[in-house]
Parts: structure tokens; C-alpha cells; sequence
């Protein structure tokens, strides 16, 4: 490549490459800030993060397109992933404005900032650019290291330390330090009935449900769900599909079909009632 | 000699401060240590006035400095006595009169359990006269004056249980204190004028300062007299005076104090000599008030409050001369004197009569008195006889003397004051005529209380008639041993200086004109109150009778404009204190109190809204470095 | 082409990060938004380094991940132990600093 | 070296309130007597101050300078003039018998908690006003003065939130209420104050660049330090501010009446007879030693204010039904005569004005430590739930008569003197306001006497049939301010002799001269 000095403008090739991943860079971007899903926010950053690497490429920053590509959208967004997995993959959120004023001012900030973004770009006299050909004359990757290891050579080994510092830190927030001996079965049963609740085993999802998953919760005997037989994280997640009031529809409607097939009259019901006081 | 002027004031201070801070161990004795420490006083002041008639006329001044009282830069205000004539004049009369009035306090105070104390508070009044009396300057004369006016308020509230007392009391006060404001105005002026308040260069300086100036001293002079003497426009608070107990009132507020007022215009006579509009004045307050006074007088049937009247109109008379100038000074002081006299001893006389009717003051239910009290009547009828100027009597030499002085003025207002003076002289005789025939002739009136108690009038003990005795003694002769030869005007001359009016009418014919009124004014009574039989109670009586006997409608005045007035002034100042200045700052209280309500709900903890926040500081500093890169 | 169109998309995307910082409430997206934002900073740098023919700007972008790692690092590292104190992962949960 | 005498006299308290704060919370009584001790001790230092100070020496004496903090150029000077003496020997004095008064008025109602110590915080906090007010009253420093003037509110603040009255009608809760708002009232009205003054110090020091009262003073003399004629007028206002909230003069007088109302009458005393005196003091020696020009450009209007003061107050006190009230309002008035003896700038008027400091001292001290005992014995302020009093403790009523005398400036004691002086000096120079003053003297024999004649006279009233008459401790307290105001009022030569020099210093650094006898003058 040779060096190419105060250049205007750049290769047709570059501006169709531009338009095309700039308006998918957009609408990742957009994406990632409007889906109700996490999980779909964090592959649309990922995409959008790709796109970016691409731009690095094209800028001439070989090194940070590659490191873009691996340890962002290779690492960070797979920790962004295993941490929304934690959480509740399928968890959508509502994007129901809950502060009175929020969205609107938001937005308006965020135009006014746009705005002025631009305007300051617009403003500033950018007709020429320089290139990188020169400076990456050597090589992308040795001419960061020469100035990483020359003039940023302090700011790096402080990134160091904060890497350092931020995975301890990282491992300190998460880590549940356990304070006491690990309680035995025994002990744990004993405490349950010492507390008098839950004294038998918890029950089963899906237990006089019509369904059997282990999101839906099982009924009691008087037809009320009882969020006890799904499990604690699902529970925390909030992840816990009620249908019962879905149920209880089907068995109108099936009760209805049932009097219609039969001409059974309304009367039933009660007969059965005071056939089953007979029976006491 | 002059250390004795100080034992002169000393002596009932003293006496006052043993009896007020005693306590009960001096019940007993009390009331003889304060008898004593005054006739003490008075036998000072007898021999100060032997020393002084021993020596020329120019020379009968004494000056006694005590002490530096207040010195600060160019305001020097020193404790120093003075006797000269005219203070000699007042203490014998002070003392004299006092200590018999001590004595008759004695008899009149026996039931009271605080007996002691009120002689505390006689030998308190006897000291702060004397203060007043003889003070050097005016700044002391102020301390003595205040002094009276607080010994006056202690003795007329003495019997402080009851309301009417405290209330009568307390306006006695604050009326003089309008009066006192007037004196400090004009010792102030005194001040910014000649630079000092001291006598000897105020006086002797008078005229080297403007008219105007001089006219305004004599004008705040003349207020602060009109407070202490009871004179129209100050007038209201002696009637209510009388509520104190009846030697207060001879004492205070018959002999003595009240003639304050007329002791400090002779005294300042240097200032009103030269401001003839203030000397105006001067005789026109005299002039209406001795008419006021004999007006009141005449409608009320409370002994006390017409003898309070006659005292008003009494004092209006020496104002009225003491206004005239050098022509009147002299016979100011000397009806002064005589006033003393007769005044104290028909008060006395009529706390025997109240001593003996169970403390019963209206007069209509009096009546033919004069059989049960022999001495009480005999000594009560030559102090009438000396105050509606039966000739030969002292009351017609000194009040004749006035008369004269008022024509004499000369011009329209010399026509005007003497004539009111005569009219006033018909008048005095008129309701003292009512006042001796409703006591002492016709039928006996009264009537058992409520109680069932029927008076029982008896004479009264001994200790109460021999100061009637001597007081009657002096008001018989006082007047004609004071005119013979002159002697009293050569005695006051020096000081208050003298100088004989141009009469229009000759001498024979005033006192021709004085004897008319006064037959005049004792027929028409005679013809009211004596030849029929008096009404146990008050009817209704015309306009006029009504109105004077409410003090011609002044109180009720004072009543509507200061009393109402002041209070709904401060009630809504007191609203406008607490709504607007202190709801002013309240309200700024309030205010940002509401405003940091208002910024506390931008705080509502939700990170995304100080987000927000944040974001919206951001545009903002971009906007502002746009801003001062394109400026 | 200029490239300065590059640093029109960086401030749009920085605008879009910005805004999804304000609107969304799980604190993950939120996240990400940053992440958006820093990465918008990156390409502007990457940008400002072609233009200015330095490798400066490419220093700096690479410096901006490599905190950027960390701050994800500890990030996370809350958001989970918030979780699992608060079972949420709404930001709005945690409203602790009203009075 | 010779011993720091100014020091030690402020430094006594400040340490007894730090002993008296530790003694044991089982020692009350204890803690009373050290209090009494150390302020008597004090009382005896500023005495020595009295006897050692020479009225015909130098300005400030016993003078102490040491560097303090001397990168902002603040030394810590301590010096008296006549006038600071006599305010000191005012303090020291009335404080023994504000610790007397209140003897029992801090007793914890329940002897139950241990750890509860109500008595030893009062006196402690007592001691603790007593040492700033002494050391406001020394300090040649600005800095230093400021400081004080500050820190004494913060002693004050609990003195009126935390104790008041005992047996309040409308129940504890409320009075509890009124209490705290009153002491935060207090606070904030002087905070405010202090607030702007500071900003006036350190205005005052950019200028100057010095905080020292008698370099500046100096400088300002000899003309080598030049103000801007506006600079001169806002750094005085900013002092004055504070110092007229302080001293209170209408309208910023309304947290008065509140404090006064609900703290303890010995408290009542020390704010208005202590504490208020450095407001008035602090015109005296800083407004118009610093800033003499500005004091000129501001008379009228200061005048007119001390007028309405005295005026207002007055009529105020009139329309009061709260005893404690009333004599706020009544000091409020008195507070004006004294303000408008500063600026009347005449010798007279500032004689005056210092007498009357010392005078209205004694005098309020007089009057609201016995309305205290009365109140302690009724158990209500309110005017109308007394009458006839003097018919059962006529020994208390005769007190209450002169206290009440005092107020009114009756001829013979101490207000008097003051009070005339302060009249004559305004009026040779201002008539009109000197004569509208005098209305003031009318309506001070009104307010008084209605008080007395509503609470002493007339008929008894039950509620006060059984009431004790003075105790010995009581007569203890009363006794001597009663003897001082007879003394001052017939004598007060000792107290004019030692301020007249510090007048006159003040008179020459304001240049001005008293008016001329107009006699004089037309020769």
C-alpha cells in the first residue's frame, strides 16, 4: 500500500462498504436499545460490534479490528450472554414507561444531543485527511506497540492494574463468602420443623395441573396455583407461566360443549351437591 | 449652714428607706419615725429660715454642691442645692404642712394594717418635694419632679386591692409622664441652646437666646406644669386621685405637689419674661382651668372629687398669675401658700368627716354634721370662710391680690382674665357654699348600709384635730400676716422680681367687684342647698350638671379617642407584627421551604432519571463550547 | 466518500447508546448501551487517527477497550450479585438514593 | 510577659463549662455550686480588669496579640477600650445571678435515666455563652470578634430549644413545639446575619488585608488606606446586618419576642441582657471605628429605624398578654434608644448608649428575673392569670414595682441617666426624631404599669392566693441588681468616667464633634 498523503476522499469501493454496513450498524444499534428481549439486544450489539470491526479494517486499524472482533464481540459479548442466561434468557422486559416524563425527555436530549453532534461535526473544516498509510509504514500491530511500549507505556501498565483490579473485583462481587459451616440434611429438616412450614417435601409442578412444565405451577386441591412447586430461580426470574385463568376457560368452554352434547340442564350441578351431603 | 439643705432632704429619705425595707419589726414604731424624721425636716427648715432672714436680701441664696452626677463631655449635671427665697418658701410649707399631716395620718391610718409603709411612701413624697424644691438645675428638679409623681402613684394606689385605686393611680402616672415629656423636651432645648440646665446660667442667660426658642422652653414648661398641677389639658387625673386615702390628698394633691407646676413657671420666670406667647398661654390654661375646675366642682357630690375640683380651679388661679408675669409671681406663690393652708385643712376636715361617717364620701348623704363634730365643722368653716374670700380671711388677700394682678395685664386680655377671674371667684363661693351646707346644715341623711351598719358621727381623736386646729389657725391669719407691710412681696422679691401692673380699675373697685360675686355666689347656693332640703339622691340635673359631673365630658374624650384608639393601635400592630413582619419572613421561610419540595421531587432515586440529568448537562456543555467557538 | 461520515455514524450511534441508556430499564440492555457508546468513541478515534495519519487515536481506542473489558467485568459482576439479592434487574429497583 | 488577664477572664468560664459538663449526672447540686464558683471567679477577674484599667491611658489595654493562623494574616488580639469593660464587668456580673435564678429551673422532672444530665448541660452552657460573650467583647481582631459572635449561637440554640418553662398550659408537647421553633428562629434570623457579615469580613479583609481592628482603624486615620466610597458602604451594611439582627432593631427584631417567650427567664436575661449587647457593642467598635464614612451615609436611616424601635416596641409591649412578651417588646424598645445613642454621633448620645447597655442590663435583669419567680410559682406567663399579688407576696410585687420602675426610667435609677443622655444627644443634633423619642417615655409608663397593675393590684385571684412570697435565694438574686440600679441611678460617675475616653476616641475616629450650644454659636 503506499502511502497516500492528504487525500479527500476515499475509494468508491469503501463509501458502498460504508453505506451498506453504516445502515446495518444503525439498525443494530437500534435494535439493541429497542428489543424486549435481552438476549436479542445482545446478538444485535453483537452484530453491530462486528460491523464497527469492519470500519476499523477499512480505517486501517487492523490490529483493533481483529482485537474488536475477538475479545469484544468474541468475550465481552459471550460474558454479556452467560449473564443474561443468569438472569432470565427468555425474560422479556415491558417497555412500559414507568417515570413519569422519562421517554420524552430522554428523547429530547438525546435529539438535541444528536443535533448538536452534528452540527459541531458539520462546523469543524474536515475536507482533508491524512491517511494511515504512513504511520502504519512498519505494520499496524508494530507501530502500536512501539508507542505502546514508548509513550503510553505508563497508561499501560495502569491498564494492567486495572484489569487486575477489575477481575478481583469482578470475583469479589460474585463470590458468596461462606460464612458458616455448611448446614447438613439433618439439620436443615429440623430447622423446617422447628419453623413449622413446609414440614413435607414441596410439591411437584404440575401436580392437579393440566400441564406438567416446569414453568407452569401446580394447582391446589381447591384449584388456586401455588407458585411453591416451581423452582426458586424460575420463581426469582418471575418466569412463571400462570394458566389458570387459561384453564379455567377451557373448562367452561368444555363444560359448555358437554351441556350442549347432553341438554343438561343447570339443575345438575346442585343434585350433585346434595348427593355428596347425602353421602356424609 | 448649707450642709443642712442636704439633712433637709436627708432626713424623710432616710426615713423612707428604714419604713419601706424595715419590714414588720417597725409596725409599731413606724408611723412615729416617719412623724419624726419629717418634723426633723422641718425643724431645718426652720432654722435655715431664721440663718436666712439674719442675712441681707441679696445674699439669702445658699448653694450646696454634692457630688458630680452625670459628667460626660460638655453635658455636666451636678447634685447641687439650692436655697433661696423661694425654695425656703416651699419647704417651710412642705414640711410644715407635711408634718402635720404626718400627724394626722397617724389618727386617720390607725386600722391599716400597712400603716408603715404609707408613712414610707409620705416621708418618699416629703423627700422628692424637697428634691424638687431645691434642686439646682433642671435635671434634678426632673428627678424630684418624677420623685412626686411616683410617690403620688405609690399613695394613690395605696389601697391597691381596689381596682378603681390601681386604675386611678396608674393614670395619675402616665397623665404626668405626658407632662414629664414636656420637661425633658425642654431641658433637651435648654441643652442644645445654652449648652447647660442649670439655673444660674439658663436664667441669668435667659434672653441670649431667640424668642422662639424661648418660646418653645416656656411652651414644654408649660405642659409639663399643666401634667403635675392638674391643668386643662391635663387635668383629668386628680379627680380620680382623690381614690388614694384623704391626708394623700390633702397632702399631695391639695398643698403641695400639685402646685409643682406653678413653683416651676415662677422659677423659669427669667425664660417667660422674655416670651410673651408662652406667658399667653400661660394665663389662658390658668384662665380655663379655674373655670373647669369650679365647674366640675360645683356638680359633684363626692366631698373629695369637689374639693379636687376647687383645687384645680384653686391652682388655675396662681397659674393664671404665675403667667402674668413679675405683676403676678409674688401673689402666686402667696395664694400658693394660703392655699396651703386652707386646701390641706378643709381635706383634713373632710377625712374626719369620712373618719366618722364610715368612709361615706357623698355628700347627700350628709347632712347636719355640725352638732356631732364641733371642732371638724368650726375648723372646716373657717377654711371655707378663707377660700371664697371672706374679707379679712387669707384666701381674700391672696386671691384679691390676683384679681388685681389680671387686670392690671392690661388690654382685652386683661379684661378677659380678670373677668374670668371673678367669675371664677362667684363660682368658688357658690359650690363651697353647696359643699358646707350639704356637710354640716339641714337634716341628717344617712342611712344604714347594707350592712344594717348606721354611721355613728363622732368627733375625731385628738391627734387628728390639732393639725385642723393649726392648719385653720393659719388659713385665719396667714393671708393677712403675709399682706401687712408687704411682707411677703419684700421676701420673694429678689428672686422672682416684681413689678406693679397698670390697672384700669382701681384697686377698691376689684375687690368691691370680688365682694359682689362672692355674695352672689353664696346666695344662689343658699337658696339651693339651704333654704330647701337637699335630695338623698342626685337628680337628674340640666345638660351642663351632667356633663360636669362627668368632668365635663373630658374623660369620656380621653375615654373614646386614647384609651379606644390605643388599644385597637396596638391590637393591630400587634396582628401587623405578627402577619407582616414576622409573616414576611416567614413567608421567605415558607417560600424556599416549597421551592426545595418542588427540587426534592427531582430526586425521586431512580438512577435513569439522574441519567437523564446528566445527558441533558452534556448537550448543554457541547451546545456551550458550539456557542463559544462560533463567538 | 470523507471520512468523516465515519464520525456522523459514531455520534449517531453514541446518540442512539445515549438514549437506550435513559429508556431501558434492565440494567443489561443498559449495559450494552454503554458498550454502544464506547464503541461509537472507538470508531470516532479510529476515524480521528486516518485523518490526523497517527496511530494515537488507535492507542486510545485501544486503551477505551481494554477498560471498557474491565468496567463490563465488574458490571456484570454487580448486576449479578444485585440480582441475587434483589431478584431483579431493573434499575428502577434499586432506588435507594431517594430521600 | 505579663499575665494574660483578658484570656484568662474568658478562658475561666469555658473551662468551668467543660467541668461542669463532666460532673456526674447524680451530682446536680454539685454542678450548680461549680458553675455559681466559676462564674463568681470570673466576676472577680473582671473586676481585677475593672481596678487594673486605666481610664486616662491608652485605647486598648491589657492588650494580647499572638499569631494565630498567618497565612490569612488573623492574630489573636484581645483589648479593651472603656466601653468593653464595662460590658465584660456587665457580663461577669449578671451572669452569677442568671446562675442563681435559674438554680432549679434545669432539675430533671423524673429522676429516673442516670445517664440524663439536663442540670449540668445548663450551667455548662451558661458558662459556655458567658466565655464567647467575653471574649466577643476583647477581641481587637475582626476575625477573631467573628468567630465568637457565631459560635455563641450554638450554646444558645440549646439553651432555648432545650429548657423552658415548667408546667406550660397547653401541655408539654406543645410547648415543646413552640420551643424549637422558637430556638430555630433564633438560629436561623442570626445565622442569616452572620452569614452576610462573614461575607463583609472577608471583604473587609481583601481590602484591608488585615483583620486587625486597630491596624485598620489606624490605617483608615492616617488616610494610607483609601475605600471606595461604595466599598466602604457595602462592608458596612454586611456588619451592621448582622449586628442589627443581633441587638434587634425593627424589623428584624421578630425571633425576640419568640426566644424570650419560651426560654427560661434567666436565659430571657442572658439573651437580651448579655447576649444582645454585643450587637449593639459591635456597632459601636466596628461599624464606626471601621468604617466611619459609611456610619455617616447611614444615620438617617439608622436613626429612623431605632426610632420606629422604639416607637413599635413600645406600642407592641402595650398590646402584649404574655409577661415575657411584653418585656421583650419593652427591650426592643430600649434596644432602639440605645441604637439611636451610636448613631446620634454626639458624645452624649454614646455615653449614653454604653450606659444604657449597662443600665438596660441591670434593669431587664431586674424585671424579667423576678417576672421568672413569679411565673415559676403560677406556672403561666399569660397576664391575665395573675392579680392581687402584692396582697400575698408583697415583697415580690415590690421588686416586680421597681424592676418595672427601672424599665420605665424613673429619675433616681440607673435607665434614667442613660436614657435622658441618649434623648439630649440626639436632639442637639436631630429635634425632630430626639422629641418624637421622648413618646417612648410615655409609652414605657404605660406598658409597665398596666403590667403591674394587671398582675400586682386588685382583687386577689385564687390561683395566686397561696403563692410563697421571695425565697432567700431570690432575694439573694434580686436584692443586689436592685441596689446597683439605685447607685447607677444616683452615682453613676464610675461608669461614665471609664467610658467617656473610649466616647471620645470613637467621636474623633467618626470626625465629627458635638453641635454648639446655639447660644454659642450665634457669638
Amino acid at each position: 500500500m503506499s502511502p497516500q498523503l492528504a487525500a479527500y476522499t476515499t475509494s468508491t469501493g469503501e463509501a458502498f462498504q460504508f453505506w451498506v454496513l453504516a445502515t446495518v450498524a444503525v439498525i443494530g444499534a437500534l435494535c439493541t436499545v429497542f428489543m424486549k428481549k435481552s438476549v436479542h439486544s445482545a446478538l444485535s450489539l453483537a452484530g453491530t460490534m462486528i460491523v464497527l470491526a469492519v470500519f476499523y479494517l477499512a480505517n486501517g486499524a487492523y490490529f483493533l479490528g481483529i482485537v474488536q472482533i475477538v475479545v469484544y464481540t468474541g468475550a465481552i459479548m459471550m460474558l454479556f450472554l452467560f449473564v443474561v442466561m443468569l438472569v432470565g434468557v427468555t425474560a422479556a422486559d415491558s417497555l412500559k414507561e414507568t417515570i413519569k416524563g422519562q421517554r420524552w425527555l430522554a428523547l429530547l436530549c438525546g435529539i438535541g444531543f444528536g443535533v448538536l453532534l452534528f452540527a459541531g461535526i458539520g462546523n469543524a473544516s474536515l475536507k482533508e485527511f491524512d491517511g494511515t498509510g504512513r504511520a502504519n509504514a512498519n505494520g499496524n500491530v508494530e507501530g502500536l506497540a512501539s508507542l505502546i511500549f514508548t509513550k503510553y507505556v505508563f497508561a499501560f501498565e495502569i491498564t494492567g492494574a486495572l484489569l487486575i483490579t477489575a477481575a478481583v473485583g469482578a470475583m469479589v462481587l460474585t463470590h458468596r463468602e461462606r460464612t458458616e459451616r455448611a448446614r447438613t440434611q439433618r439439620e436443615l429438616s429440623e430447622q423446617r420443623i422447628r419453623e413449622g412450614k413446609h414440614v413435607p417435601p414441596l410439591p411437584a409442578p404440575g401436580v392437579y395441573a393440566r400441564h406438567n412444565a416446569v414453568d407452569i405451577a401446580g394447582l391446589l386441591p381447591d384449584g388456586t396455583p401455588s407458585e411453591l412447586t416451581v423452582s426458586k430461580t424460575l420463581r426469582e426470574r418471575g418466569q412463571i407461566r400462570d394458566v389458570s385463568a387459561e384453564a379455567l376457560g377451557d373448562l367452561k368452554a368444555l363444560e359448555q360443549r358437554a351441556e350442549e352434547r347432553l341438554e343438561r340442564t343447570a339443575i345438575e350441578p346442585t343434585t350433585f351437591k346434595r348427593s355428596e351431603e347425602a353421602s356424609k | 449652714m448649707e450642709n443642712l439643705i442636704a439633712l433637709l432632704i436627708a432626713a424623710p429619705l432616710l426615713g423612707a428607706a428604714v419604713l419601706l425595707t424595715g419590714g414588720r419589726r417597725l409596725d409599731r414604731v413606724g408611723h412615729w419615725i416617719g412623724t419624726l424624721l419629717s418634723a426633723a425636716s422641718f425643724v431645718f427648715g426652720l432654722i435655715l429660715f431664721a440663718d436666712l432672714l439674719g442675712k441681707n436680701a441679696e445674699h439669702r441664696t445658699l448653694i450646696k454642691h454634692l457630688f458630680s452626677w452625670v459628667p460626660v463631655a460638655g453635658f455636666q449635671a451636678d447634685a447641687t442645692l439650692r436655697l433661696d427665697q423661694l425654695s425656703m418658701t416651699f419647704v417651710l410649707l412642705i414640711t410644715g404642712v407635711g408634718s402635720l399631716i404626718h400627724l394626722y395620718s397617724v389618727g386617720y391610718m390607725e386600722h391599716d394594717e400597712r400603716r408603715r409603709r404609707f408613712f414610707g411612701y409620705l416621708n418618699l413624697f416629703l423627700a422628692a418635694m424637697l428634691l424638687l424644691v431645691l434642686a439646682d438645675n433642671y435635671l434634678l428638679l426632673y428627678v424630684g419632679w418624677e420623685g412626686v409623681g411616683l410617690a403620688s402613684y405609690l399613695l394613690i394606689g395605696f389601697w391597691q386591692h381596689k381596682p378603681s385605686a390601681a386604675t386611678a393611680a396608674k393614670k395619675a402616672f402616665l397623665v404626668n409622664r405626658v407632662g414629664d415629656m414636656g420637661l425633658s423636651i425642654a431641658i433637651m432645648l435648654m441643652f442644645a441652646t445654652y449648652g447647660t440646665f442649670a439655673f444660674g446660667p439658663v436664667l441669668g442667660h435667659a434672653t441670649d437666646a431667640s424668642e422662639g426658642k424661648l418660646t418653645a422652653i416656656g411652651l414644654m414648661l408649660l405642659l409639663a406644669a399643666c401634667g403635675k398641677s392638674a391643668q386643662v389639658p391635663l387635668q383629668s387625673w386628680l379627680g380620680d386621685a382623690m381614690e388614694g386615702p384623704t391626708p394623700v390628698s390633702a397632702l399631695i394633691h391639695a398643698a403641695t405637689m400639685v402646685t409643682a407646676g406653678v413653683y416651676l413657671i415662677v422659677r423659669s420666670g427669667a425664660v417667660f419674661n422674655a416670651a410673651p406667647d408662652a406667658q399667653l398661654a400661660v394665663t389662658v390654661v390658668g384662665a380655663v382651668t379655674l373655670l373647669f375646675g369650679a365647674i366640675v366642682g360645683c356638680a359633684k357630690d363626692d366631698i373629695k372629687k369637689a374639693l379636687a375640683g376647687s383645687t384645680m380651679s384653686q391652682i388655675g388661679y396662681m397659674i393664671l398669675a404665675a403667667g402674668l408675669g413679675p405683676i403676678g409671681y409674688v401673689f402666686a406663690i402667696m395664694h400658693l401658700v394660703t392655699h396651703g393652708f386652707f386646701k390641706a385643712g378643709l381635706f383634713l376636715g373632710a377625712g374626719s368627716v369620712m373618719h366618722g361617717m364610715n368612709d361615706e364620701v357623698d355628700m347627700r348623704k350628709y347632712g347636719g354634721l355640725r352638732t356631732y363634730m364641733p371642732v371638724t365643722f368650726v375648723t372646716f368653716g373657717l377654711g371655707y370662710l378663707a377660700i371664697i374670700g371672706f374679707p379679712g380671711l387669707s384666701g381674700f388677700f391672696s386671691k384679691d391680690k390676683i384679681i388685681e394682678a389680671a387686670f392690671a395685664k392690661g388690654g382685652t386680655e386683661g379684661w378677659i382674665l380678670g373677668g374670668a377671674a371673678l367669675l371664677g371667684a362667684a363660682i368658688t363661693a357658690f359650690y363651697m357654699t353647696r359643699v358646707m351646707l350639704m356637710t354640716f346644715f339641714g337634716e341628717k341623711r344617712w342611712q344604714p348600709d347594707e350592712n344594717g351598719n348606721e354611721p355613728h358621727p363622732h368627733e375625731s381623736p385628738r391627734v387628728m384635730t390639732i393639725p385642723m386646729i393649726v392648719l385653720a389657725v393659719g388659713s385665719v391669719f396667714g393671708g393677712a400676716f403675709f399682706s401687712i407691710g408687704d411682707r411677703f412681696l419684700h421676701w420673694l422679691e429678689p428672686v422672682t422680681g416684681h413689678s406693679e401692673g397698670h390697672s384700669p380699675v382701681s384697686a377698691w373697685t376689684v375687690t368691691g367687684a370680688t365682694m359682689v360675686c362672692l355674695v352672689i355666689g353664696v346666695g344662689i347656693a343658699w337658696a339651693q342647698y339651704g333654704r330647701r332640703t337637699v335630695p338623698a339622691v342626685a337628680p337628674r340635673g340640666s345638660l351642663l350638671t351632667r356633663a360636669a359631673r362627668r368632668d365635663l365630658l373630658q374623660d369620656d374624650f380621653n375615654h373614646v379617642v386614647l384609651v379606644r384608639g390605643g388599644e385597637h393601635l396596638t391590637r393591630s400592630l400587634v396582628y401587623v407584627d405578627h402577619t407582616l413582619v414576622d409573616g414576611v419572613v416567614n413567608g421567605t421561610a415558607a417560600g424556599f421551604g416549597g421551592l426545595s419540595g418542588r427540587m426534592r421531587r427531582l430526586q425521586n432515586g431512580f438512577a435513569r432519571s439522574y441519567a437523564v440529568s446528566m445527558f441533558g448537562g452534556a448537550a448543554l456543555l457541547v451546545a456551550a463550547t458550539l456557542l463559544m467557538r462560533a463567538v | 466518500m470523507n471520512p468523516v461520515n465515519y464520525l456522523y455514524l459514531s455520534a449517531l450511534l453514541f446518540t442512539i447508546g445515549a438514549t437506550g441508556v435513559l429508556i431501558r430499564r434492565n440494567a443489561i440492555v443498559v449495559f450494552m448501551c454503554i458498550e454502544l457508546m464506547l464503541n461509537a468513541c472507538n470508531l470516532a478515534f479510529v476515524t480521528f487517527s486516518r485523518m490526523h495519519g497517527n496511530l494515537d487515536g488507535q492507542i486510545i481506542a485501544f486503551f477505551t477497550m481494554v477498560v471498557a473489558a474491565a468496567e463490563v467485568v465488574v458490571g456484570l459482576a454487580i448486576i449479578v450479585s444485585l440480582f441475587r439479592t434483589r431478584h431483579s434487574a431493573s434499575v428502577d429497583d434499586a432506588s435507594l438514593m431517594k430521600l | 510577659m505579663s499575665f494574660p488577664l483578658l484570656t484568662a477572664t474568658a478562658a475561666l468560664p469555658a473551662v468551668g463549662a467543660v467541668a461542669t459538663a463532666a460532673v456526674p449526672a447524680a451530682q446536680r447540686t454539685a454542678a450548680k455550686w461549680l458553675a455559681l464558683l466559676v462564674s463568681l471567679a470570673t466576676l472577680a477577674l473582671a473586676i481585677t480588669i475593672l481596678v487594673r484599667f486605666d481610664p486616662g491611658g491608652a485605647r486598648y489595654q491589657l492588650t494580647e496579640s499572638h499569631a494565630w493562623i498567618a497565612d490569612f494574616g488573623v492574630r489573636y488580639e484581645l483589648g479593651v477600650d472603656g466601653i468593653a469593660v464595662a460590658l465584660v464587668a456587665l457580663t461577669a456580673l449578671l451572669i452569677p445571678f442568671i446562675v442563681l435564678a435559674g438554680w432549679n429551673d434545669a432539675d430533671p422532672l423524673e429522676t429516673g435515666s442516670r445517664r440524663w444530665r439536663p442540670t449540668q448541660g445548663f450551667f455548662a452552657l451558661i458558662l459556655a455563652v458567658e466565655a464567647m460573650v467575653i471574649i466577643s467583647f476583647e477581641a481587637t481582631d475582626v476575625f477573631v470578634f467573628y468567630i465568637f459572635f457565631e459560635a455563641m449561637l450554638i450554646p444558645m440554640y440549646f439553651l432555648i430549644g432545650g429548657f423552658g418553662d415548667r408546667a406550660h398550659a397547653q401541655g408539654e408537647a406543645a410547648a415543646s413545639t413552640q420551643r424549637s421553633y422558637a430556638a430555630v428562629k433564633f438560629l436561623l434570623y442570626n445565622l442569616v446575619g452572620g452569614l452576610i457579615m462573614l461575607a463583609a469580613v472577608i471583604g473587609l479583609y481583601v481590602v484591608a488585608g488585615s483583620f486587625s481592628l486597630v491596624d485598620i482603624a489606624h490605617a483608615r486615620a492616617s488616610g494610607s488606606l483609601h475605600m471606595a466610597t461604595s466599598t466602604e458602604r457595602w462592608l458596612f451594611l454586611g456588619f451592621f446586618f448582622a449586628f442589627a439582627v443581633k441587638a434587634p432593631l425593627w424589623p428584624l427584631h421578630t425571633w425576640l419576642p419568640n426566644a424570650m417567650q419560651e426560654a427560661t427567664a434567666p436565659v430571657a436575661v442572658l439573651i437580651t441582657a448579655v447576649v444582645d449587647k454585643v450587637g449593639t457593642f459591635a456597632m459601636l467598635r466596628f461599624c464606626l471605628q471601621l468604617f466611619p464614612e459609611a456610619s455617616k451615609w447611614a444615620t438617617p436611616a439608622i436613626l429612623v429605624l431605632s426610632l420606629i424601635s422604639i416607637v413599635y416596641g413600645a406600642l407592641l409591649a402595650v398590646g402584649q398578654r404574655d409577661i415575657k412578651r411584653l418585656v421583650a417588646y419593652a427591650s426592643i424598645s430600649h434596644f432602639g434608644f440605645i441604637i439611636m445613642g451610636i448613631f446620634a454621633m454626639t458624645s452624649q448620645g454614646q455615653s449614653g448608649a454604653t450606659l444604657y447597655m449597662v443600665n438596660h442590663g441591670l434593669s431587664t435583669a431586674a424585671l424579667m428575673l423576678v417576672a421568672g419567680f413569679l411565673i415559676s410559682r403560677r406556672g403561666s406567663r399569660l397576664i391575665a392569670d395573675y392579680g392581687g399579688v402584692q396582697k400575698v407576696a408583697p415583697v415580690l410585687a415590690g421588686t416586680f414595682l421597681i424592676g418595672s420602675l427601672a424599665t420605665l426610667s424613673l429619675p433616681g435609677l440607673a435607665p434614667f441617666v442613660s436614657e435622658f443622655l441618649v434623648l439630649v444627644g440626639t436632639f442637639t443634633r436631630y429635634p425632630a426624631i430626639g422629641i418624637i423619642a421622648t413618646i417612648g417615655i410615655v409609652l414605657a409608663a404605660l406598658y409597665t404599669l398596666v403590667l403591674y397593675q394587671r398582675t400586682m393590684t386588685g382583687p386577689v385571684k385564687p390561683a395566686v392566693s397561696a403563692m410563697p412570697d421571695l425565697r432567700a435565694r431570690e432575694l439573694v438574686v434580686v436584692a443586689p441588681l436592685i441596689v446597683l440600679l439605685i447607685f447607677l441611678g444616683v452615682y453613676p460617675k464610675p461608669v461614665t468616667d471609664i467610658v467617656n475616653p473610649a466616647v471620645k476616641q470613637t467621636m474623633s475616629d467618626v470626625h465629627k464633634t458635638d453641635p454648639k450650644p446655639s447660644v454659642e454659636a450665634a457669638k
